[in-house]
């Protein structure tokens, strides 16, 4: 398959230029690149979801225009979208088989379907569950159900946009093992991701997008360092997490001591967590998805109450205040899914500015708000913080992922803060702004900032935190020195070192149940 | 559409004639507007026979349909020229009182209502106890089975007083004939003259339970009852005008016993034909004595009775009788 | 379909439906003994129950399927109106089954019209719903003043002539004939003279138009849940994105739900004009309203519409055949039992709060309809939109609706 | 100059959807027989005389006031996502019971209107805490249960009138009322600003409630962009989710909103009570202005001075009704208007705003230069 000459213009924006792909059978292409570089608009244009203004796109020789996803998938053409594509209230197997279904008369053939997705679930190594709701699966079940769309519409050319963004080390490895099958079944696979060293490690060929042009490809990706493809990139060099010298003092800023929360039917969500946070220390929480991490995030913002435990900013006893005091009180926050959680899409950057500060001076206050001042603001974090918008009045939504990620940062270390509960704070950004953000999260530090730092880099747990626990089924299973541990202890006790049992079928076992009692309910009003 | 007498003032008969032509008669229907083959195409008619037989241009307007504008209309008419103008329903008292105000030298009339103090306003009402009393007289007569019910629109002034004229005509044939009263809308509320549905249910049920003649003052809703009339083979009575020559139905009319008649045509009618003569158009209550109120025998359902109604009526109308507007 | 984990529990958990749903019944049947109302399961109640649930469970049905494609539809009552328009226009011209049609054709015009500016051109649902609603209402006068202007038949402005009666018939053995069920509604014993009298009432006195209206919730069930065309409507609903993406054309399945939409609304008018005999201006009085309510009670669900539907059919019945106000007290002492259920039901689960709530409310109906002799009109002509709201508010809702429902979609430009 | 361009820009469309409006009402009308032209004239007569004009005015102004508020009123619940349809109920409960309350006490003048209007608010606030603590305690959705408690609001109304509020001297013949408010709670009319400012006065009482209607109208937009309480409820609306994260808390934000639009619904009746009524009589209670308020809310985009700019329209729209009649139009005809203008505006809106991007698209192309990517022309 190859791509020739792709242009595609959005208002305002050259999104691709002159771009050249070529993609051969049975390969695993990566595609890299800065924050919008162009990257999923090409995979959208392969996919047919746009059209280009100049260029061609030919499969096997042929050239094809393609008017709609629908010729997309006729060619052969499969994408797994940067945001997945799912009903989540949909079973897997409705999400697999809408658009293709077969059928018996006029119904829904749920056998054949059924047994053809266990068939390429099988084939595939997917381990799909067909009448599961997509709600109660994880991030990575999603994903392989995204696979499984595309595989199941019989596919040779898989797109799959930014897949590791949001799994963990385990999940990582999984999917390459499975795109490792596809691509033994001689399928191709465009990969995309800001991981360079995942990419090196996973791709037989790595094409460069820089600013809407193909720069360079790379035929030959073990020999090539990440630096060298960060440079090709971004003309800059590979940042690191290394933290220098220790900031830790004395004075405990956070503490945690017994925090439990039960969940209604399964297995406790949090049970006995206690640690302290001192001014000028990071504390790393690393741990496998679904073992807590979420939930005590929100117990720390006062999103959840907790059943037992106190929680005491300074000398204060936070335990029963509202989530807005604790904004208040100078605890910032950078929420797991930014998208949904950190900012209001459809309101302009100054209004987003003040949300979780609305309380706080000087845009904030008590009773008023003063859009002046946030305005101001505004444009002060995105002159410090490189965010790439036209200015304060820019729609959120109109931001690419890795400029809303720097904004909703830079608000948050803006204010005078005495702590600040960042999850995955670099999740999807690419490798400047990680740096940026890296540089950001040192300095508070240096400056006296407590930090509760989650996160599924590991490499960024361990580069940058001065303490590292470990979650796992809702405890602290261990507090870690980063500096003599190595990733892969850290991973032994992250799947919990004792068991044998991985601890993400713990989360799914938990979750299988939940699902019962909702399929009950759901089979109740049919 | 309304301006029919404008066009063509019909030739008409001499003498009345020559003054009526240089009227001009406005009028303000209710809700519903002309068309409603009730209540306003009942002043509508008395409009359209004043034109035709005195020779008045007219105009008519009809209110928007939450009833806000009845005070705009009266002026919009009061602009225009339009003397006299009638207002046509209860809800133009206190608005009809305003505007009259305003327009000191134009005869405002309207029809139902209290009294109003004005010099310029005179109001037309009716004996809807007097009327409701030989139907309930009626009913009592021909009830079999001893039970008769009331299916009502509403719990206003108006339906009240159907209701309490009609229970008075009952016990005064028969006191031991159970009286069964169910309305649709609870106070003042309009919604119940325009469910049939409504009417439907709680009249068939009725008929279950017994009853074989139900009185319906319920404006729209009137068609359920009879529905359910036929349906259980058992009477209804009607209400404002003769709704055996309404409804329109061959299979509703064998169901309808009698209506209660309310001459709002003849009310329109005279008080136009009073203005135009030049005389004082005073403040009327039409009864039985002049015919304002009544009853129709079209079917022949009530031919064997006539003779007693006439009787009561004739009581009423010498003040032997006297019907309350109120239980 | 069968999912094969949850299959042992749902087994016991519709049994434990119909074990509550029995269990209520005999809680009515002695309401109807220690009272002595048998307006409470009567036939007649049944019937009429039927009649004055199926206009807005059509509605409701109408809102389901719009709302299942993603597009909200307040502009329900407008449609229903057209419907009722239709009704009037098409029965007066070829008898009932033209009334089917005309309502079909009113309503899905008034869907079309929807579909036109919430899927071609991204109106907000809610205001082009509302503005159906003005011009419905405004648009049959102007249809019925050119259509009837010369009083034709019995037709005027605010009137169709008469359209005829649909032909009704009772279920032979059960309900004519031996006329099982109504003998079994005669004998007076407990429970079982109750369901004999519900069961002839919703069995007898029935017209091909009724099975058609009822047969219409298996129907879009089966489309909805059961069918590929319905796996894609309801992708609409959920996420039109992803649907989009697999070539699902959204914008058709749309227009297709909105459309259809508005011919339930239409049906639901030909249920109340069939039933006066004629179209009459203002006839829907809300009730594309209380469908929508009745959708939502039920939480975008066919069953859970349906008995919402009939819950607020059911208590209308009762309050409009009852013959004094100490039937609405029995009702009123029925939903005072099921609301102490449900508090000590809350109070089991140790929800203190809200189950001293409850059983005061409780406390209050039973009482009140013990000691009291007669209740103000008011509150009984109020009887319906009370008990809905009361049972409502005894059940803990977890309200599911689709999750792009009311969502602007436009086609290629999504994040 | 660009200046002038974008407020062109932007009321352009309206224009736009406007004349489409009328072509179809024209369509309409030419289909049952009636001169359109005539009816357009119609549409824009004011009256001959000055009175008349002035009449047509204050008539204008008494319809637009109302709408304005419950436009208002509704508009709170949709900024963070409550569909308030209980709006009719809530100014209905409010006006009996400021009617009925107003009535039994004595106090000077402008007190007696403060209390009375004090009174409305708190009224209609309390008959709006129940869908909110229903939704809030229940999850009951506030769409069912505002649907039924607008029907609920019919009965204790009717209720409140024939018990408590009853005026026991009313009048032979005479539907049930509420007592008559003393002088002392007449609000003054604006017919002497009309001498004032030049004009004729007119010979109807011009409601001098819209002036309250216009500062509230202020303090609600200043609340709503300045306020942390309007951000807040922006934010709800916005994304619940966010706002969640962000410390505020949902279910608070919904007691506050409904609280909030209930005490404008409150407000809704008013104007006529205060104005012209001055009593709660069930004949003359202009019933609807809560349903037609939604309309009003949404064609001015959730935004007071939208929601006013949408008032006016209804209110002229509805004005010209009796005028129309003369030539022959049906009232209904003013009802489909306001329908379609409703959709028509935001058509032609969405139009526009689809033609915009498209010519910014092609300006784009146009000026494919060697520029980033990112940064965007503004
Ligand atoms: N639908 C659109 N309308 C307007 N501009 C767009 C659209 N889609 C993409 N763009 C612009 O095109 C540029 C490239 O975006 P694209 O999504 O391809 O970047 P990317 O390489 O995928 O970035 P990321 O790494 O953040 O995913 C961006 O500047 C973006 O603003
Ligand atoms: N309608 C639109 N108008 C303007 N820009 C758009 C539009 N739709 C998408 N974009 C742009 O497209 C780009 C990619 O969109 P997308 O939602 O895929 O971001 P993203 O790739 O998720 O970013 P990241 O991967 O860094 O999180 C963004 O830069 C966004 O600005
Ligand atoms: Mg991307
Ligand atoms: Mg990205």
């Amino acid at each position: 398959m190859e791509l020739t000459g792709i242009t595609k213009r959005f208002p305002g924006v050259v999104a691709n230029r002159d771009v050249h792909l070529a993609v051969r059978h049975g390969e695993v292409h990566a595609v890299v690149g800065e924050n919008g570089a162009g990257k999923s608009t090409l995979m959208k244009i392969l996919y047919g979801m746009y059209k280009p203004d100049e260029g061609t796109i030919s499969v096997d020789g042929h050239p094809v225009e393609f008017g709609s996803p629908k010729d997309a998938i006729a060619a052969g053409i499969g994408m797994v979208h940067q945001h997945f594509m799912l009903a989540d209230n949909f079973t897997v197997l409705e999400n697999i088989v809408l658009g293709a279904e077969p059928r018996a008369g006029v119904r829904l053939d749920f056998a054949a379907a059924r047994e053809r997705i266990e068939e390429t679930s099988e084939r595939y190594g997917l381990g799909l569950r067909p009448d599961r709701l997509v709600e109660e699966l994880s991030v990575a079940d999603r994903q392989r159900i995204e696979i499984a769309k595309v595989l199941y519409r019989g596919a040779r050319v898989l797109i799959l946009d930014e897949p590791t963004a949001v799994l963990v080390p385990q999940e990582v490895d999984a999917l390459f093992s499975n795109l490792a099958e596809l691509r033994a079944a001689g399928l191709s696979v465009i990969f995309i991701s800001h991981k360079l060293d995942e990419v090196r490690q996973v791709a037989d060929r790595i094409t460069v997008i820089r600013r809407g042009s193909t720069v360079a490809t790379v035929d030959d990706p073990q020999a090539t360092s990440s630096r060298q493809l960060a440079h090709l990139m971004v003309g800059s060099e590979l940042p690191t997490p290394e933290t220098t010298e220790s900031t830790v003092t004395d004075v405990v800023e956070l503490a945690a001591s017994g925090l439990a929360l039960s969940s209604q039917d399964g297995p406790d969500l949090l049970h006995d967590v206690t640690f302290e946070v001192r001014r000028g220390e990071i504390a790393g929480f690393a741990g496998v998805e679904g073992n807590g991490q979420s939930e005590l995030v929100e117990a720390i913002m006062g999103l959840r109450k907790p059943d037992a435990g106190l929680l005491r900013l300074g000398d204060d006893d936070m335990t029963s205040w509202p989530a807005h005091q604790r904004r208040m009180a100078g605890i910032g926050f950078i929420p797991e899914d930014r998208h949904r959680q950190a900012l209001l899409l459809d309101a302009p950057l100054w209004e987003n500015r003040l949300l979780g500060w609305q309380g706080n001076p000087p845009a904030g206050g008590r009773f008023w708000i003063r859009p002046q001042a946030a305005r101001a603001e505004a444009a002060t974090i995105m002159r410090e913080y490189d965010v790439r918008a036209p200015g304060p009045d820019t729609i959120a939504d109109a931001l690419s992922g890795g400029n809303q990620q720097k904004f909703v940062i830079g608000r948050e270390m803006s204010t005078t803060l005495r702590v600040l509960v960042a999850a995955h704070p670099t999740r999807g950004v690419d490798v400047g702004a990680q740096s940026a953000i890296w540089d950001r999260l040192r300095e508070a530090r240096a400056a006296g900032l407590a930090t509760v730092l989650v996160s599924a880099d590991l490499e960024e747990l361990l580069g940058l935190s001065d303490t590292l626990y470990v979650l796992f089924r809702g405890r602290i299973v261990a507090r870690l020195d980063p500096a003599e541990v190595t990733p892969e202890l850290l991973g032994s006790y992250m799947t919990g070192a004792a068991g044998q049992e991985g601890a993400r079928f713990t989360t799914g076992d938990a979750a299988g149940e939940e699902q019962a009692a909702r399929a009950d309910t759901e089979e109740e009003s049919r | 559409s309304d301006d029919d007498g404008t066009d063509d003032p019909t030739t008409g008969t001499d003498g009345e004639g020559a003054s009526g032509e240089d009227v001009q008669v406005g009028m303000a229907f209710d809700v519903g507007g002309r068309g409603d083959r009730s209540f306003n195409d009942s002043a509508a008619a008395g409009l359209d026979r004043a034109g035709e037989e005195l020779g008045v241009t007219f105009q008519d307007l009809s209110p928007a349909s939450d009833g806000s504008n009845r005070d705009e209309l009266l002026r919009e008419l009061a602009d225009g020229g339009h003397n006299p103008i009638l207002g046509i329903g209860y809800a133009f008292f206190e608005v009809m009182d305003t505007v009259a105000d305003e327009y000191p030298d134009v005869q405002f009339i309207r029809i139902d209502g209290p009294p109003s103090d004005r010099e310029n306003v005179a109001v037309m009402t009716f004996a809807e106890e007097q009327g409701s009393f030989l139907m309930g007289v009626a009913a009592a007569l021909k009830t079999e089975t001893g039970q008769v019910g009331i299916v009502g629109g509403n719990e206003g002034e108006v339906i009240n007083a159907f209701g309490a004229g009609f229970k008075q005509g009952v016990e005064a044939v028969d006191p031991s004939i159970e009286i069964e009263d169910q309305r649709l809308s609870p106070g003042e509320e309009p919604a119940g003259f325009a469910d049939p549905a409504g009417a439907r249910v709680a009249a068939e049920a009725m008929y279950q339970r017994g009853v074989d003649i139900i009185y319906t003052p319920a404006g729209d809703s009137n068609v359920g009852t009879f529905q359910a009339a036929a349906e259980a083979g058992k009477w209804a009575i009607g209400t404002d005008s003769d709704q055996y020559e309404t409804v329109g139905d061959p299979e509703l009319q064998e169901a309808i016993l009698t209506s209660m008649l309310k001459r709002v045509d003849s009310a329109v009618f005279e008080s136009i034909n009073t203005f135009i003569e030049g005389g004082d158009v005073e403040s009327t209550s039409y009864d039985l004595s002049d015919e304002g109120v009544g009853y129709s025998t079209s079917g022949g359902f009530i031919d064997d009775i006539t003779d007693e109604l006439d009787d009561y009526k004739q009581q009423i109308i010498d003040g032997e009788i006297e019907v309350s507007r109120t239980e | 379909m069968t999912r094969p984990e949850g299959a042992a529990l749902r087994l016991s958990r519709t049994r434990r439906m119909l074990l509550i749903l029995a269990l209520g019944f005999v809680a009515l049947s002695a309401v109807r003994v220690i009272t002595g109302e048998t307006v409470l399961t009567s036939s007649g109640t049944a019937r009429a129950m039927l009649i004055l649930a199926l206009p807005i469970g059509m509605c409701a049905l109408g809102g389901l399927v719009a709302e299942r494609a993603g597009v909200i539809n307040i502009g329900l009552e407008g449609m229903m109106i057209l419907g009722t328009w239709g009704a009037g226009f098409g029965g007066w011209h070829y008898g009932p089954w033209g009334a089917l049609l005309g309502a079909l054709i009113g309503g899905a015009f008034g869907g079309l019209i929807h579909a036109l500016a919430t899927v071609t051109f991204g109106v907000d649902h809610i205001v082009s719903g509302v503005a159906i609603n003005l011009v419905a209402a405004g648009l049959v006068r102007f249809l019925s003043e050119a259509v009837y202007a010369d009083g034709a038949q019995g037709g005027g402005p605010t009137q169709s002539p008469p359209i005829g009666s649909a032909a009704s018939f009772s279920i032979p053995v059960l309900s004519s004939g031996p006329n099982l069920l109504g003998r079994l509604e005669d004998t007076d014993l407990p429970v079982l003279s109750d369901l004999g009298g519900v069961l002839y009432g919703l069995t007898s006195g029935l017209t091909a138009f009724a099975l058609i209206a009822l047969a219409m919730l298996p129907l879009t069930w089966f489309v909805l849940w059961r069918t590929a065309l319905g796996l894609r409507w309801r992708s609409a609903g959920e996420n039109p994105v992803a649907a989009e993406s697999l070539g699902v054309n959204v914008y058709r399945m749309k227009y297709l739900a909105v459309i259809t939409s508005g011919a339930l609304a239409g049906l639901g008018g030909l249920m109340l004009v069939l039933f006066t005999g004629s179209y009459r201006e203002g006839q829907t009085g809300g009730r594309g309203y209380i469908g929508l309510a009745a959708m939502i009670f039920g939480n975008w669900r066919p069953g859970g519409l349906a008995a919402g539907s009939g819950l607020f059919g059911y208590s209308d019945a009762v309050r409009l055949r009852a013959s004094s106000s100490a039937a609405v007290l029995a009702l009123l002492l029925f939903v005072g039992i099921l609301l102490a259920a449900v508090g000590v039901w809350d109070l089991y689960r140790r929800r203190f709060v809200l189950s001293a709530v409850l059983l005061v409310l409780a406390g209050a109906a039973i009482v009140g309809s013990l000691a009291l002799d007669a209740l103000p009109s008011e509150v009984t002509t109020m009887t319906p939109y009370l008990v809905t709201l009361a049972v409502l508010a005894s059940a803990t809702q977890r309200l599911r609706p689709p999750a792009a429902d009311g969502m602007r979609y436009r086609r290629g430009e999504e994040h | 100059m660009t200046r002038l361009l974008g407020w062109w820009r932007r009321i352009a469309p309206t224009l736009v959807a406007l004349g489409v409006a009328l072509a179809v009402t024209a369509v309409f009308i030419l289909i049952i027989g009636e001169n359109p032209i005539a009816a357009l004239v119609a549409l824009f007569d004011f009256g001959e005389t000055p009175v008349a004009q002035a009449n047509s005015i204050g008539v204008w102004i008494n319809r637009a006031a109302p709408l304005f508020l419950a436009g208002l009123a509704v508009s709170i619940g949709f900024r963070m996502g409550l569909f308030n349809i209980g709006v009719e109920g809530q100014y209905r409960i409010a006006t009996v019971v400021a009617a009925g309350l107003g009535a039994a006490i004595v106090l000077p003048a402008p007190l007696h209107i403060l209390v009375i209007t004090l009174i409305a608010m708190a009224a209609g606030a309390a008959y709006a805490a129940i869908p909110a603590i229903l939704k809030v305690t229940r999850g009951v959705s506030e769409v069912i249960s505002t649907i039924m408690l607008n029907a609920i609001a019919i009965g204790i109304a009717a209720y409140l009138i024939r018990s408590p509020f009853v005026d026991p001297e009313l009048g032979a013949g005479e539907n049930v009322a509420t007592t008559r408010l003393p002088e002392s709670a007449h609000f003054p009319g604006l017919n002497e600003l009309f001498g004032v400012l030049g004009l004729e006065e007119p010979r109807r009482p011009v409601h001098g409630f819209v002036v309250v209607a216009i500062v509230v109208g202020v303090v609600v937009a200043v609340i709503l962009s300045r306020s942390r309480f309007g951000f807040e409820l922006r934010a709800s609306g916005l994304s619940a989710l966010a706002a969640t994260a962000n410390g505020i808390s949902s279910r608070a934000m919904v007691v506050k909103a409904m609280l909030f639009s209930g005490a404008l619904a409150g407000l809704v009746g008013l104007s006529d009570l205060l104005g012209s009524a001055h009593r709660f009589q069930p004949d003359s209670f202009v019933a609807g202005y809560g349903f037609t308020g939604i309309a009003v809310a949404l064609l001015g985009r959730n935004r007071p001075g939208g929601i006013a700019l949408a008032a006016l329209l209804f209110a002229f729209l509805d004005r010209a009704g009796p005028r129309l009649q003369s030539e022959g139009i049906p009232p209904a005809a003013v009802t489909i208007m306001q329908g379609i203008v409703v959709l028509s505006v935001l058509i032609v809106d969405e139009v526009a705003r689809r033609r915009l991007r498209r010519r910014e698209e092609r300006r784009a192309r146009a000026q494919d230069q060697a520029t980033t990517p990112v940064e965007v022309a503004s």
